[in-house]
Order: C-alpha cells, then sequence, then structure tokens
C-alpha cells in the first residue's frame, strides 16, 4: 500500500514541474529537468511502476502547458502531444485497443480539428484578470488535494482486486471485448452512430453558411 | 503475446532482468528493428526500381551513374542530403518543426511492428495488429500539417492543408475497407487474415468467392484509397510542384528532406503491404492451394518482397501513366464516393459473410452481394451523372 | 504490478488540469482543449477500474470508447460553432459575445 | 405415390426460387430509375438503350438458368427433395405479425414445371425484343422495364405460396399488363385497349378477392389459413366450396378472358408482339388457370378423389367452369375462323384453347389441363414470335393481302407450321393433339350433367381449330386468289425479307422443343416408356390421375382434324372459288361470329347504358346533397363547431391567460434577483462549479471523519 506522503509529494510533482519547465528556455536544461523529475517520480512509485512515470510526467506536463501556453495554435500541439502519450499510457491497462483507438480519434480526429479551427481562426486569447487567474490555482490545487485524500481512503476498503489479469492472448482480449459491445452495448452503438453523423452534418452546415447569412439568422434570432 | 516471433525465446533470457512489461518492450524494439531494417533495405532500392520503370515508360535511361545500372544512386543522394547544412527559416515555430518531424519519422518506423513477414517473422503479435498500424498512420496528418504551418511559408501552409484533407478523407473510407476484412475473418491479427488466405481452396480475398466477389471492389477501391494514402500522382495534390513548389515539404532541407523522403516511400511500403496482406494472399504464393513449400519462411520473405516491388512497379506506372486530380475532385472523391461505398460494400460483405449479423436469414446472402453490387451501380452511375452535369 | 492509485493520480491531475484552463481560459478553442483533458482523466478510471476488476465485464472499458465517441462529436460541432462565431463576431473570447444577452439598459 | 408429399421448410429451393423472381424485378426497378432519371433530368445517356437490353436480358437470362437449375435439382433428388416422393418446399415469413398475411413461397411439382416453362418461353422473348424493337429510341428502356416487371410477377405468382401473395402478384400483372399493352401510348387504340384490359381484369380481382374472404371465413378453415399446403388437407364438404369456387373461376374469367369477358384479349393485340407472345403462352392468361389448378382443393374436395376423375356434384362449380370453358372454347374457335387480321387469329385461337383448358378444369382432369396448358404455351409463343416475324418482314397484318411468303421467309414458314403443327393437333404425333385428346377424355369420362354435349361441342372445336389453322398457313404463306392464280405477294408495299439471327434464334428454339415434346409424348403414349414429361409422371407429380391413351377417342380427334385440313385446302388451294357458294348459306354465322356474338355488345350497354346513365348520377346525389350539404354543412359544422368554439373561448381567456400573466411575473422577480451572478463569462461559471465541488467532498469528508456517513 502506497504512503499517503509519498502520494502527496507525487501530485505535487505532478502539478508543479510544468511551472519549475516554464522558468527556463533551453532545450537542454529541459530535458535534464524532465530527466531528473520522473527519476523521482519513478523512485516514488516504485520498482513496479517506473515504467508508468514518465510517460505520466510527460502527459501531465504537455496538458498543462495546452492550458497554460498563451499562443492558440501551440496549444493544439500541446494537445495532440498530451493525447498521444495518454494513449500509450492506456497499454499499461492491457488495453491495447483502447490505445490504438484513442490514438487515431484524438490524434487523427479531434487534434486535426482544432488544429485547423487555430489556423483559421488566428487569434491569441487573453487570459482573464489577475484575481481570477490565482483563484484558479487555489481551487484546482484544492480540489486535487481533497480528491486524492478521498481515494486515498476509499480504495484500501473497497473491493479492487490486486491483479490485473495477464492475459496472454491480446487478441482473444480484442475478440472478447468486440464481443461485448456488440452484444450487451448492441443498442447503444446506433445512436452512437447517428449522433456522430448529425454532428458531422452540423459541422459542415455551420462551417459552409456564409457570413451574411449567419449574420441574418443572428439578427432573426436576436 | 505467447505465440509471436521465433527471436522471443532467445531474446527473452537475455533481458530477464528488467520488470515484466519491459522485457516485452524490448524484445518487441529489437525484433521490430531487424526486420524494419529490410524494410530500410528496400527503401535504398525501391525508389530506384521506381525511377528506372518510369524512365523506360518515358523512353529515358534513368539513374546509371552510381553503382550498377545505377543501383546506388538512391543511397549516395542520401549520404548527401544528411551532410548538408541544417537550415531552419526564420521566424519558424520551433517546437513545431522539431515535433513535426519526429512525429512523422517515428510512426513511419514504428508502424513496422504488426507486419509479418512470414509465418513466425514478425515483430510484435499486437492484440490490435492492423488497427494499431491505422491508428499510428492517423497521426501522420496533423503532423504533416504542424511541420506545414511551422514553416512560417504559404507554400507549406497551403499544402499542409491540403495534406491535412486528403489524409484525412481517404483515411477513414481505407479503414472502413479494412474493416469488412478483418470483421469477417473476426480478427485484427494480419497473420491469422493471410493463413486464413493460405488455406487450400480459399483465395486470395481480392478474388474470393467466399465474400461473395465483394473482394473486388473492396480491394479495388482500397488500394484506390491507399495510393491517396501516400500522396502519390494522381493524387500528390499537396506537393503539387507545380502550384506549392514542394507543398509542407518546401522549407525542411538537408537531414530532414532526406527523412521526409524516406517516410513517403515507407508510407507507399506500409500502404502496398496492407492492401497485400488484407486482399493480396500476404506471403502466400499461390492461391487456392496450399503447398508445404509455401510455409518456408525463405519463400514466404521472398514472395512478400516479390508483391510488394510489383506493387512499387505499379506506383511508379500509375505516376508516370495519369495526371494529377484537381483538390476538390480529390476531395469530393474521398468524401463523397470512396466514403458510401465503403460503407455500403463493408455492410454487404459482413451481410453476405455473416447474414445473421444484419438480422437476415442464411438464404439471402447472394441476394445481399447482389444487391450491394447493384446499389455500388446505381451510387457511382447517379454520382457521376451529377458530376458531368455539373462540369 | 501497478498500484491503482497511480492511476487515479495521473486522472486526478488531467482533470485538475483541464479545471484550470476551463476557468482561466477565455477563448473557446482553449476551453474545448481543456474539456478534452477533463474528458479523458474520466476515461483513465474507466479503464482503470475496468482492468484491475476482472476483465469479464467490458463496461468500463466501453464506457470509454463511448465517451470517446461523444468527445469527436463534441469537438466537431464546437468548432464548427466558434468558426461560425469567429466570422460573425471577429473575435471568439467568449466573455465579449453578448448579442443573444439582454441589454443592460432595459429594465 | 400419389398425395404422398412430405413438406419441408425453408431449404436451399427457397434461395433459388427468390433469385429467379426477384432477379428481373430487381433489373426493372433499375430500369425505371434510369428512365426516370434520364426524364428528370430531361437528357439521355449515351447508349442506355443497348445497356438496359443487356440488363432486361441478362436479368431474364439468370432466371431461365435458376429454373433449370431447380427443375433439374428438384426432380433428380438433389437438397434434400425425394423423387420418389415428391417434396413440397415452404417458406413463410409474416408480413403482418401475428396474422395469416404471410409472405409466402411454395415450389411443388406444379411450380417448378411451371416455373421451367415461363423461364424458358420468356427468356426467349425477351432475346426476340432485342431485335423485333427498334434500340434506337430512349423509351425501350422503359419497355424493358415493364417486360421484366411482367414476368418477375408472373414468377411470383407462381411461386407464391398463399392466396395472400397470389393477390398481390396478381394485381402487379395486371398493372405491369397495362402498361405494356398501352406501351404505344401516343396511339389512341393502344391507351384504349390498355385501359379495356385493365377494367376487364378488375372485375375478375373483384371476385378474387370477395372469394379470399370467403375462403378465410369457411368454418373448417379454422385456423384462417391461406396457404395451399395447408388448405389442400381441409376436407371441406362439395356443397360450401359452390361459391368460392365459383368466385374463384369469376377471377380466372377476367384474367384468362373466359366467356363474357374475352373481349379485351383481341384488343391487346396493340400491343408490341413480344408482349402478345408473352401474355399469351405463359404469364397472363395462364394465370388464371394455374390459379384454378392451384386451387384445386377448392373446387373439389381433393380427399374424396378417385384415381381417375372426381365425382361431380351438378351444383358444384365444377359444373359451372365446364360450360362456361365450353362456350369459351367454341366461340373462341368460331370467331377465328372467320377473322382476317393474323394477331387477331391468334387471340381468338387462344381464347378457343384457354376454353379447352377450363374445360378439363371442370371436368376434373387437372392434369390434362396442365398438359395443355403446357402444350398450348409453347406453340402459342412460337406462333405470336412467327406473326411478329411476318409483320417485321413485311409491314402487313391482314391476312388477305398476304401470300406467296414461302419463297421469301423459309425459316418462319417452317416456323409457323411447327405452331400450327402443334396447334392443330396433328394427329398421332404432335404434342397438341395429345393434350386435347387428353381434355377431351377427361370430359367425356366426368361425371358432370351433360358431358357428352360438352364433348361433342369440344370435337367440333377441334374440327374447326384444324380448318382455321389450315386457311393461316395457306393465306400467309401459299394460297390462291378467286380466279384460282397463285397469290402473290405485293412488292409495292415493300419488300419482304427474312428476319436476323435474334428473331431466328427464338423461332427454332420454340420449334424444337415442340418437336421435342411432341416426340417424348408420342414414345412415352405408345412405347410406355416414361420420359420426363409423359401423362402418367406428371399425373403422378400433381396427385391426380389422368386416364390412360384410349385409342377410339384418339381416331374420333383423327377423322375430325383431317376433315378440317381437306375443307381448309379446299377451300383457299385447291378451289378457291367454292368461297363464294359457301358465302350465302352460312354468311349469317360468319356475321354473328365477326360481332363476337355480341358479348362486347351487351357489355358496353350495360356498363355506358346502365351504369354511366342511372347509377353514377345516382350515387353523386347522394354524395352532394345527403352527405355534403346535410351531413357536413348542417350537422358538424353549425352544431358541433360553434358550440365548442365558445366554450373554448372562455377557457382561453379567463384561465389560460391568467395563468400565463402569473408565471411571467413572478419570472421576472427571481430574474431580477439572481441576474447579479450572471457575468457571462465561462470562467466565472466554471469556478462556481469548482467551488461548489470542493464545498460538498469537503462536507462529505468531514462527515466521514465524524462517523455520521457511511462513504465507501
Amino acid at each position: 500500500m502506497v504512503d499517503y506522503g509519498i502520494l502527496l509529494a507525487a501530485l505535487g510533482i505532478l502539478l508543479v514541474f510544468p511551472q519549475i519547465m516554464r522558468l527556463f528556455d533551453n532545450t537542454l536544461i529541459h530535458v535534464v529537468l524532465y530527466v531528473v523529475f520522473s527519476g523521482i517520480l519513478g523512485y516514488l512509485m516504485g520498482t513496479d511502476a517506473i515504467l508508468l512515470a514518465p510517460l505520466m510526467l510527460l502527459t501531465t506536463y504537455f496538458a498543462a502547458m495546452a492550458v497554460i501556453e498563451t499562443r492558440v495554435m501551440r496549444a493544439a500541439i500541446y494537445l495532440l502531444l498530451a493525447m498521444i502519450s495518454l494513449g500509450f499510457s492506456y497499454i499499461f491497462l492491457n488495453s491495447e485497443i483502447l490505445a490504438a483507438l484513442h490514438i487515431s480519434v484524438y490524434g487523427g480526429g479531434i487534434a486535426i480539428l482544432v488544429l485547423f479551427a487555430a489556423v483559421l481562426i488566428d487569434e491569441n486569447s487573453t487570459i482573464v484578470d489577475e484575481r481570477t487567474q490565482i483563484n484558479g490555482y487555489i481551487i484546482t490545487f484544492a480540489l486535487a488535494m481533497i480528491m486524492i485524500s478521498l481515494v486515498f481512503k476509499g480504495v484500501p476498503k473497497s473491493n479492487v482486486a490486486t491483479a490485473i489479469i495477464n492475459l496472454d492472448d491480446g487478441f482473444a482480449l480484442v475478440h472478447d471485448y468486440s464481443y461485448f459491445l456488440w452484444t450487451t452495448y448492441a443498442h447503444v452503438i446506433p445512436f452512437l452512430a447517428m449522433l456522430i453523423l448529425g454532428s458531422l452534418i452540423g459541422a459542415v452546415r455551420l462551417a459552409l453558411t456564409d457570413k451574411e447569412v449567419l449574420q441574418e439568422e443572428m439578427e432573426v434570432a436576436i | 503475446m505467447t505465440d509471436s516471433p521465433v527471436y522471443e525465446p532467445l531474446l527473452q533470457p537475455l533481458f530477464n532482468f528488467l520488470p515484466d512489461k519491459m522485457t516485452t518492450g524490448v524484445v518487441v524494439a529489437i525484433t521490430t528493428l531487424l526486420l524494419g531494417s529490410w524494410v530500410m533495405i528496400q527503401q535504398l532500392f525501391g525508389p530506384w526500381v521506381e525511377r528506372k520503370v518510369m524512365a523506360r515508360m518515358q523512353g529515358i535511361r534513368g539513374p546509371t551513374y552510381v553503382g550498377w545500372k545505377g543501383i546506388l544512386q538512391i543511397p549516395a543522394d542520401l549520404l548527401k542530403l544528411i551532410f548538408k547544412e541544417d537550415i531552419m527559416p526564420a521566424r519558424a515555430d520551433r517546437l513545431g518543426f522539431f515535433i513535426s518531424i519526429a512525429l512523422i519519422s517515428i510512426t513511419s518506423i514504428i508502424s513496422f511492428a504488426p507486419l509479418p513477414w512470414g509465418t513466425n517473422l514478425m515483430g510484435a503479435n499486437f492484440g490490435v495488429g492492423v488497427l494499431y498500424v491505422f491508428a499510428v498512420f492517423s497521426l501522420f496528418p496533423p503532423a504533416m500539417f504542424i511541420g506545414g504551418w511551422s514553416s512560417n511559408s504559404k507554400y507549406a501552409l497551403i499544402g499542409g492543408f491540403r495534406s491535412a484533407g486528403q489524409l484525412l478523407a481517404y483515411e477513414i473510407p481505407m479503414f472502413l475497407y479494412g474493416i469488412a476484412i478483418i470483421a469477417v475473418n473476426g480478427t485484427f491479427s494480419l497473420r491469422t487474415i493471410t493463413e486464413n488466405q493460405m488455406a487450400s481452396g480459399v483465395g486470395w480475398n481480392l478474388f474470393s468467392h467466399q465474400l461473395g466477389f465483394l473482394g473486388l471492389i473492396t480491394g479495388f477501391i482500397f488500394f484506390i484509397a491507399g495510393v491517396a494514402e501516400s500522396e502519390r500522382i494522381p493524387f500528390d495534390i499537396p506537393e503539387a510542384e507545380a502550384e506549392l513548389v514542394m507543398g509542407p515539404r518546401t522549407e525542411f532541407s538537408g537531414w530532414r528532406y532526406a527523412l521526409i523522403m524516406m517516410v513517403e516511400y515507407i508510407h507507399l511500403t506500409v500502404n502496398s503491404l496492407l492492401f497485400i496482406y488484407l486482399f493480396f494472399g500476404g506471403y502466400d504464393a499461390i492461391p487456392w492451394v496450399d503447398l508445404a513449400f509455401e510455409h518456408n519462411w525463405a519463400v514466404q520473405i521472398i514472395v512478400l518482397t516479390a508483391k510488394l516491388y510489383l506493387f512499387v512497379m505499379i506506383a511508379a506506372w500509375l505516376r508516370s501513366a495519369l495526371p494529377r486530380m484537381r483538390i476538390d475532385q480529390l476531395l469530393s472523391l474521398g468524401w463523397k464516393q470512396l466514403l458510401p461505398i465503403a460503407i455500403i460494400a463493408s455492410i454487404g460483405t459482413l451481410g453476405f459473410v455473416k447474414p445473421s449479423l444484419l438480422g437476415l436469414d442464411a438464404m439471402f446472402k447472394w441476394i445481399i452481394s447482389a444487391v450491394t453490387f447493384v446499389l455500388i451501380f446505381l451510387f457511382m452511375f447517379l454520382h457521376f451523372r451529377s458530376t458531368r452535369r455539373r462540369n | 504490478m501497478i498500484d491503482i492509485i497511480w492511476f487515479i493520480l495521473f486522472s486526478t491531475a488531467l482533470f485538475v488540469t483541464g479545471l484550470l484552463g476551463v476557468i482561466t481560459q477565455t477563448n473557446g478553442i482553449r476551453i474545448l482543449i481543456s474539456v478534452e483533458f477533463m474528458l479523458n482523466a474520466a476515461n483513465i478510471n474507466f479503464i482503470a477500474f475496468n482492468s484491475y476488476l476482472g476483465l469479464v465485464d467490458f463496461s468500463g472499458w466501453s464506457m470509454a470508447l463511448f465517451v470517446i465517441a461523444i468527445a469527436a462529436a463534441e469537438a466537431a460541432i464546437g468548432l464548427a460553432i466558434f468558426i461560425s462565431v469567429y466570422r460573425s463576431f471577429g473575435d471568439i473570447t467568449l466573455g465579449s459575445i453578448f448579442s443573444l444577452g439582454e441589454a443592460t439598459e432595459v429594465e | 405415390m400419389a398425395g404422398e408429399t412430405t413438406i419441408v421448410h425453408g431449404g436451399v429451393f427457397i434461395n433459388l426460387a427468390l433469385v429467379i423472381m426477384l432477379a428481373p424485378i430487381i433489373s426493372s426497378f433499375i430500369l425505371m430509375f434510369i428512365r426516370y432519371f434520364e426524364i428528370k433530368r430531361n437528357t439521355q445517356i449515351h447508349g442506355v438503350p443497348i445497356y438496359s437490353a443487356i440488363l432486361g436480358i441478362g436479368s431474364l437470362l439468370i432466371s431461365f438458368a435458376m429454373s433449370v437449375t431447380m427443375t433439374i435439382m428438384y426432380f433428380t433428388g438433389e437438397y434434400g427433395s425425394d423423387p420418389e416422393h415428391l417434396t413440397t418446399v415452404v417458406a413463410d415469413a409474416e408480413m403482418i405479425v401475428g396474422t395469416n398475411f404471410k409472405f409466402g413461397l411454395m415450389i411443388d411439382p406444379l411450380s417448378v414445371l411451371m416455373t421451367l416453362l415461363l423461364g424458358v418461353i420468356a427468356f426467349l422473348i425477351h432475346l426476340y425484343t432485342y431485335e423485333y424493337m427498334d434500340h434506337g429510341e430512349p423509351e425501350i428502356t422503359r419497355f424493358y422495364a415493364f417486360l421484366n416487371f411482367f414476368t418477375g410477377s408472373m414468377f411470383g405468382f407462381i411461386l407464391s405460396g398463399n392466396l395472400f401473395m397470389s393477390f398481390i402478384w396478381w394485381e402487379m400483372l395486371g398493372v405491369s399488363s397495362y402498361f405494356l399493352i398501352g406501351y404505344y401510348w401516343k396511339k389512341d387504340s393502344a391507351r384504349r385497349a390498355g385501359t379495356k384490359a385493365f377494367l376487364y381484369n378488375k372485375v375478375g380481382d373483384v371476385a378474387f378477392m370477395v372469394a379470399i374472404f370467403l375462403i378465410l371465413i369457411l368454418p373448417e378453415n379454422t385456423e384462417r389459413t391461406l396457404d395451399y399446403h395447408l388448405l389442400a388437407e381441409l376436407s371441406i364438404p362439395a356443397k360450401e366450396l359452390l361459391l368460392p369456387g365459383i368466385l374463384l373461376f369469376g377471377a380466372a374469367i377476367g384474367k384468362s378472358s373466359q366467356f363474357p369477358l374475352f373481349g379485351w384479349l383481341p384488343e391487346a393485340m396493340e400491343g408490341p408482339t413480344p408482349v402478345s407472345a408473352l401474355l399469351h403462352s405463359s404469364t397472363m392468361v395462364k394465370a388464371g388457370l394455374y390459379l384454378m389448378i392451384r386451387n384445386f382443393a377448392v373446387i373439389y374436395d381433393i380427399r374424396n378423389f378417385d384415381v381417375t376423375l372426381p365425382v361431380v356434384d351438378p351444383l358444384a362449380a365444377a359444373t359451372f367452369i365446364l360450360f362456361i370453358g365450353t362456350v369459351t372454347a367454341f366461340m373462341g374457335a368460331s370467331m377465328a375462323t372467320v377473322s382476317t387480321d393474323f394477331k387477331r387469329i391468334l387471340a381468338f385461337s387462344t381464347i378457343s384453347q384457354l376454353g379447352y383448358i377450363a374445360m378439363a378444369i371442370g371436368a376434373g382432369g387437372k392434369t390434362a389441363a396442365f398438359y395443355h396448358l403446357i402444350s398450348h404455351a409453347t406453340f402459342k409463343s412460337l406462333l405470336f414470335l412467327c406473326a411478329g416475324s411476318v409483320i417485321h418482314g413485311s409491314g402487313l397484318t391482314d391476312i388477305r393481302t398476304m401470300g406467296g411468303l414461302h419463297r421469301k421467309m423459309k425459316y418462319t414458314m417452317a416456323a409457323t407450321f411447327f405452331g400450327l403443327f402443334g396447334l392443330s393437333g396433328f394427329p398421332f404425333i404432335s404434342s397438341g393433339f395429345f393434350s386435347k385428346d387428353a381434355v377431351l377424355l377427361a370430359v367425356e369420362k366426368s361425371s358432370v350433367p351433360f358431358a357428352e354435349v360438352y364433348y361433342i361441342i369440344g370435337v367440333f372445336t377441334a374440327f374447326l381449330t384444324a380448318f382455321y389453322s389450315t386457311r393461316l398457313f395457306i393465306e400467309v404463306f401459299f394460297g390462291k386468289t378467286k380466279d384460282g392464280k397463285d397469290k402473290k405477294f405485293d412488292t409495292r408495299i415493300s419488300n419482304p425479307h427474312e428476319s436476323g439471327k435474334y428473331i431466328l434464334t427464338a423461332l427454332i428454339s420454340l420449334s424444337v422443343l415442340i418437336v421435342l415434346e411432341s416426340l417424348m409424348w408420342a414414345i412415352s403414349t405408345y412405347g410406355g416408356i416414361s420420359f420426363f414429361l409423359t401423362e402418367e409422371w406428371l399425373a403422378d407429380m400433381l396427385g391426380v390421375h389422368g386416364h390412360a391413351f384410349e385409342w377410339s377417342g384418339a381416331f374420333t380427334s383423327f377423322g375430325v382434324v383431317t376433315l378440317g385440313y381437306l375443307l381448309g385446302f379446299y377451300l383457299y388451294q385447291w378451289n378457291p372459288s367454292s368461297r363464294d357458294l359457301l358465302k350465302k348459306p352460312l354468311g349469317w354465322m360468319g356475321t354473328i361470329a365477326e360481332n363476337r356474338f355480341g358479348v362486347d355488345i351487351l357489355i358496353n350497354w350495360i356498363s355506358m347504358g346502365i351504369v354511366v346513365k342511372y347509377v353514377s348520377p345516382a350515387l353523386a346525389t347522394v354524395d352532394e346533397k345527403v352527405i355534403d350539404e346535410y351531413l357536413i354543412n348542417t350537422v358538424i359544422s353549425q352544431q358541433v363547431g360553434l358550440g365548442s368554439a365558445e366554450l373554448a373561448d372562455t377557457i382561453d381567456r379567463d384561465y389560460v391567460d391568467g395563468a400565463v400573466n402569473a408565471t411571467w411575473r413572478s419570472t421576472r422577480y427571481i430574474g431580477r434577483v439572481f441576474r447579479k451572478l450572471q457575468t457571462g463569462l465561462t470562467g466565472n461559471y466554471a469556478q462556481y462549479m469548482a467551488v461548489g465541488l470542493v464545498l460538498l467532498l469537503a462536507l462529505v469528508t468531514v462527515l466521514n471523519e465524524f462517523g455520521l456517513a457511511n462513504l465507501y
């Protein structure tokens, strides 16, 4: 069982690491910092999770950069990178199929949409006032602390099996999963398909509408 | 991953000191590297073959000076490019410029992992098999787009837009066509799909009666989508040299250019290999029969390489025979024709092989096949009518 | 054997990062990006708990798949909306778009 | 062996049957779509006529091949069918769940043989069409579409497994025949002919509907089923079968152009010749009689069958059927004798032959009826194709203007010879002879009252048939004028020529078919060798025994037919001037026959004189005065409408409006209070939410710490 102090320390590293990285503007220092911090994190997390630590650190770093970075295009690039590393972390959960799906949907679909939109709009946003920003940091940090403590107290008592089943045949797992989707959730999939089709058509229609028509519609709505 | 590569028993003891997952990862990496180097060797001679074929078609001689009949032309070019000065445009986005090239090359190289070169010759027998290849490939459009944007050049930016749009438009139909074959075989494993085609009495999926001859349509359009996916003529809109200099690659020079051209050929290779595995029998030498020598690993690797070169030659043929399409034609072909046909054809194939999935009795299966053909015929007919009228 | 608490930690970190983005950003696209992170934080939990509770029932994975699909739909429609908003107003700072709001001087 | 059938559900035959019937229908839909888009876009696509021909003929080729396959598979005992104990394969799918309205298929010897017949003939006719019709105009797509649809509907009708499905296909047949007869819709006569055929058929359709209803409510039919294989097992007294039987035959009267309603068939010659050939041989007119053969159990109680013939109650429907059939046979033959138009002669002869088949059904000779149906289908389709070839080659339709064509059109002449060889029943060897003989034998042996009279009329009709066949052949291909000179073709009008290879392929194939048929029947009758289509074998298959061949009846036929031939040769070849001598004593008979025995005039008088003049105005008055003025204007609008409007007004003003006002007032008050929180910034809202979440979780934690709530 993990110690509570270690857990809080790891959380602190995850949340503070991006801020530390922002202080420097040199690739070499970034690499050194990353290696050092992932080493610390890996040490905290123990030998079992030693491969997960750098990936976790990388994902949270990219995610934080996507949120903090002022240039929208950069944020979109960071989104792409964060999603790729997040997808790879699913492999540690024996879920190769979700890793593949996650990477193809987020990398190939959503990231490119965001990139397109970012280039087309080409506007670097203004951050809200200082007060809101500081409020945000405080609130999120409080939320993180309170959530992790709740979970820390809850998880040992609940009946989580301690071992991932070591499934040697990945194909059988994928087959079982597909069969499960096809049988138990068969009725959801058509709705999902209709949802995606509807959003596609709506998006295309919105994007193709002329500016004048749009403004007329707005006026009518007002 | 029990029944995977032949190397594994040899390599496994060497890395026993590492944690569980890590051992597997290292073994996969090493085997992928070994088989990948075979592919990389093809990269050094594939372009030479292509240039020779194109030269014959144009009535000229092609590369002749370096090596025997110019066979070392490509390695020589590569050497030259690697030693050239590394130039990055002023005001280019450094992150994007680096990330795009890194993503492109890494994704291309790791996409070899689940491709089998023989019954026991493969990097990693992932549970997601071919889906892994598609997933890794789907990172290509954003990478191209980032590269185009970060070059700070209008040609590169437009090329990036086009490239991303094109790759997106053809990725989805390509995947859907693949899905039909995957669902019919009930597995993502390229090896199992190939072995199914190797069995005696079974033809390759392209012309198998077990798919109700729908493999013909599916395979043909999969091939078209694959050519479009590797951005070759007639689909090389992003780098149309008369309009956009070199598309998203305009500002890349030196080793970056070498890498990016390499990646283009790797793309061609992997798309051809996917077509070969899914529709053209993989490393199966002769369709319909199952002979003993077909199971020899040397024969298998030779057969697969020979098929690969066949497709390189077809690509060269297309490149020298066809004119380039317009961007709107290209996108409308992808979205308005290949995608609906893909949906119809994959549902039809599924319905043919497993009518119960569509809630139909088995007695309707040939009817499903016929109806699919008719629907595709009608669809194309109506579409051509409408396009002709518009033009 | 990785302890499940690390995945929960991972998901918490990702969630609060997304939340920070939603609170501090005004640009529509940035908010959308942050929302994606929050959705994925939930996904990690779904997948992790499903994998740790034994892979007999795949409900967690299925839920993650649905979340991915819905996120894709949401991103498509959201970005289309932002683009058309941008073309109408020349701006996608969400605080400065007031056309649909009630004007303040009306009683 | 007879009657021992095993019923199998599903199987490979159903697959085949679906392909057979859906191939033409799908192709027809494609063709219709193509034509629709051409018309809608007002363009013509290059090459479409030829492609539509390929598609139309190709789909029939599929049906043809599949029907041959099905027949061979069925009778060689592959795939579950047993040649010893013939199998009936049935497939059902409920259209409306919980009812007996099913999409049913039934495959038994009858439908298999009929499918084979239709497959062969329809394919040859489609092939013939390729040359006969003009492919220069885009209209041809429509023609192929409807021809395919027509054939497909007939396939569906043949293979349908219950009365309901039969009725649906029956209606499809009706509507597609309307389109085909009126194919040249720019011609007034073609339009009229189509309408006439459609209206005449409608009379039969009404009878069919009522018959289905009556069968559904029969007391013995406890499960309220319409499936043929279940109906055949019911044991129903003959008395209750009288009305359903007569009404079912009423349907056949309309479709198969029996006695009062035969007027549409000669008019239907306005359609193109392939249509006539298809219509007369194996599709439209055969549908009615096929229905009768299929529903034999409704006319006769099949359980009480003797091995030879059923004992017929004088009150049974069979009496009626035999009467109508005999009248039709005689009238048709006599009208054919006096008609002068090539195709009309054939049309009247069809009517007469259909009468024969109806006679056989009425006399209880199911086998004989089906036997004659098959042979008639073959030779009549051939004859129509020959007529088309002659018209195509010469441009003429009246046989009086023809003559001496034997030099120019040798192959057509040979084919016509084989056709007439069957039609007239050339003694002892032709297939028509055997089948007609079977029919006459059945009539002679039947227990229907006055069977002898019907038999004599039937024999006389055979004489007339032989006579007009001879007349037709001589007038068209040889012939002498009244002056005794050889008739010559008038080359000033047009230059007659032999038709091309597609037409000749169809003609020769059908001639060969007739010869083969005749040979098989002859060998089986005299040699006692059981062949593919021998009568005994057919009888076994169909579950009813026919009669053995009898020499006495055969010699009667022989004498009568020979007399007919001799008379024909005498009047038209050897001594043409003697026709004038006959004109004076027998002219009145000719006039009656030419006016079609006044049947059309009678129908015209009923419909125009009574229905249009009196019944419609009366109904119109009822509609106008009673329903419109009284019921709607007075009662509903004034009484009900006004009263309810006043009530609604009160409710709206007092209650609904008041509720609405109260709502907006309270809403405005609440809005004023809570407006302060709305900054319009997304971040702020997210902040509120996050703060709320933090507070909630903190509360839960605190409660949990103090043991006030158990979170886990």
